[in-house]
């Protein structure tokens, strides 16, 4: 099962990279699920898990830790925004 | 199409003309504009650069909208949110909110604001003498969102 | 000059313009306009005249932005009335609040709409397929204007 | 002691003058008892104790009916406003 994973703004920074497409495997369901797949990286990776407030959203409408991740959704991480 | 993401500047004046063309059911015309500072949390601000979510910063601000109109009895909505690199006095962000009433026009133009501040996928990033900065969000955002649960 | 009671339209876009030349300090600029609607209280309306009382209104209006100020940490205020026969989607009133933050000037905006829709002296005769009429006080401004103190 | 009065919109229509010069007696010191004075010509003039919720200024400012009227005042009585 592969998904799409962006970063933004100061997230995007942290990891040197605006996004990736990962393999999930069996039994990553959900967001947090992910978030803890690509957080045990380690290194940079752990901002995904120590970065304040970070937000998520799938195929771009905002989502809670405990939403569910289908093969080929697109997934982004991100600060909480700041625009307007 | 009442919502547009775009690096262009835009008028005022001709975006309420628009608006309203060949309207006389409106009475109310309630508008926000944001605009850069050269001041924020104590530094000078020369240059601010909005990144954001293209597809999804469209489809946000227009469930604001749809969200808004739900809400009150407002006729006709634009919303206008600009990326890329800005300086300080220009324009960031324009909401125009059309009604019978002045009521509805302000609330919904409000909550507008307020949900766009905190669920719109924008990001600012300002330069100042200091440096480059990723602008904190701001608590006063949270809970002027929080009022209209 | 902030204050401003004429027979003249006026140019919103460039209204505000004039209100932040030269200012970088300004981050959010809340109008208000008020249109003439074609329909008022069940009754077409196919022209409106406004009387008032010149110079009280010029001095009323001025006290009302001042008790805005007062209330309010805004940096720049502008409020036109026009007077005269207007038409169905003539513009009728336009209040401009430009401050550092949106709370503040969303708050002195609409402050200033309650405020002058129930002690400004002007009073709207409107003209219907019924004949001419005095338009009511409504409630619902006097209401309006009683949540702020 | 003389004053000016002005009336405005509904009310100067009902009377059919937009104002006058009064002349008030002895002891006609307030604004309800200019108000009762011009009322007590009777005909029309009996609009400016009947129309409901009458407003007046003096000098250009709203007042209530206990202020004060002085020699050479302006007095405007007008209906409810109903501007912007």
């Amino acid at each position: 099962m592969n998904i799409k994973v962006l970063y933004f703004a100061a997230l995007r920074e942290a990891l040197g990279t605006s996004g990736e497409t990962v393999a999930l495997p069996e039994g990553c369901t959900t967001l947090a699920g992910v978030r803890a797949l690509i957080a045990a990286r380690g290194g940079d990776w752990e901002k995904l898990e120590r970065m304040k407030n970070l937000r998520a959203a799938i195929n771009q409408r905002m989502a809670e830790p405990s939403a569910t991740v289908a093969d080929g959704d697109e997934v982004a991480f991100f600060p909480p925004v700041t625009g307007g | 199409m009442s919502v547009s993401v775009q690096e262009a500047d835009f008028d005022i004046g001709a975006e309420i003309d628009a608006l309203l063309a060949g309207r006389t059911d409106v009475g109310a015309v309630a508008t926000f504009t944001g605009l850069v500072r050269d001041i924020n949390d104590g530094s000078g601000v020369h240059a601010m650069t909005l990144e954001h979510y293209p597809g999804m910063t469209e489809s946000a601000l227009e469930e604001i909208v749809a969200q808004a109109r739900a809400r009150w009895d407002i006729l006709a909505v634009r919303v206008i949110h600009r990326v890329g690199t800005l300086q300080p006095a220009d324009r960031i962000v324009l909401v125009i909110v059309a009604g019978s009433h002045r009521g509805e026009a302000f609330a919904a133009c409000e909550f507008i604001m307020d949900y766009l501040k905190t669920r719109a996928p924008f990001w600012k990033r300002e330069d100042t003498p200091e440096g480059s900065r990723w602008v904190d969000a701001r608590d006063a955002d949270d809970s002027a969102a929080q009022r209209w649960n």
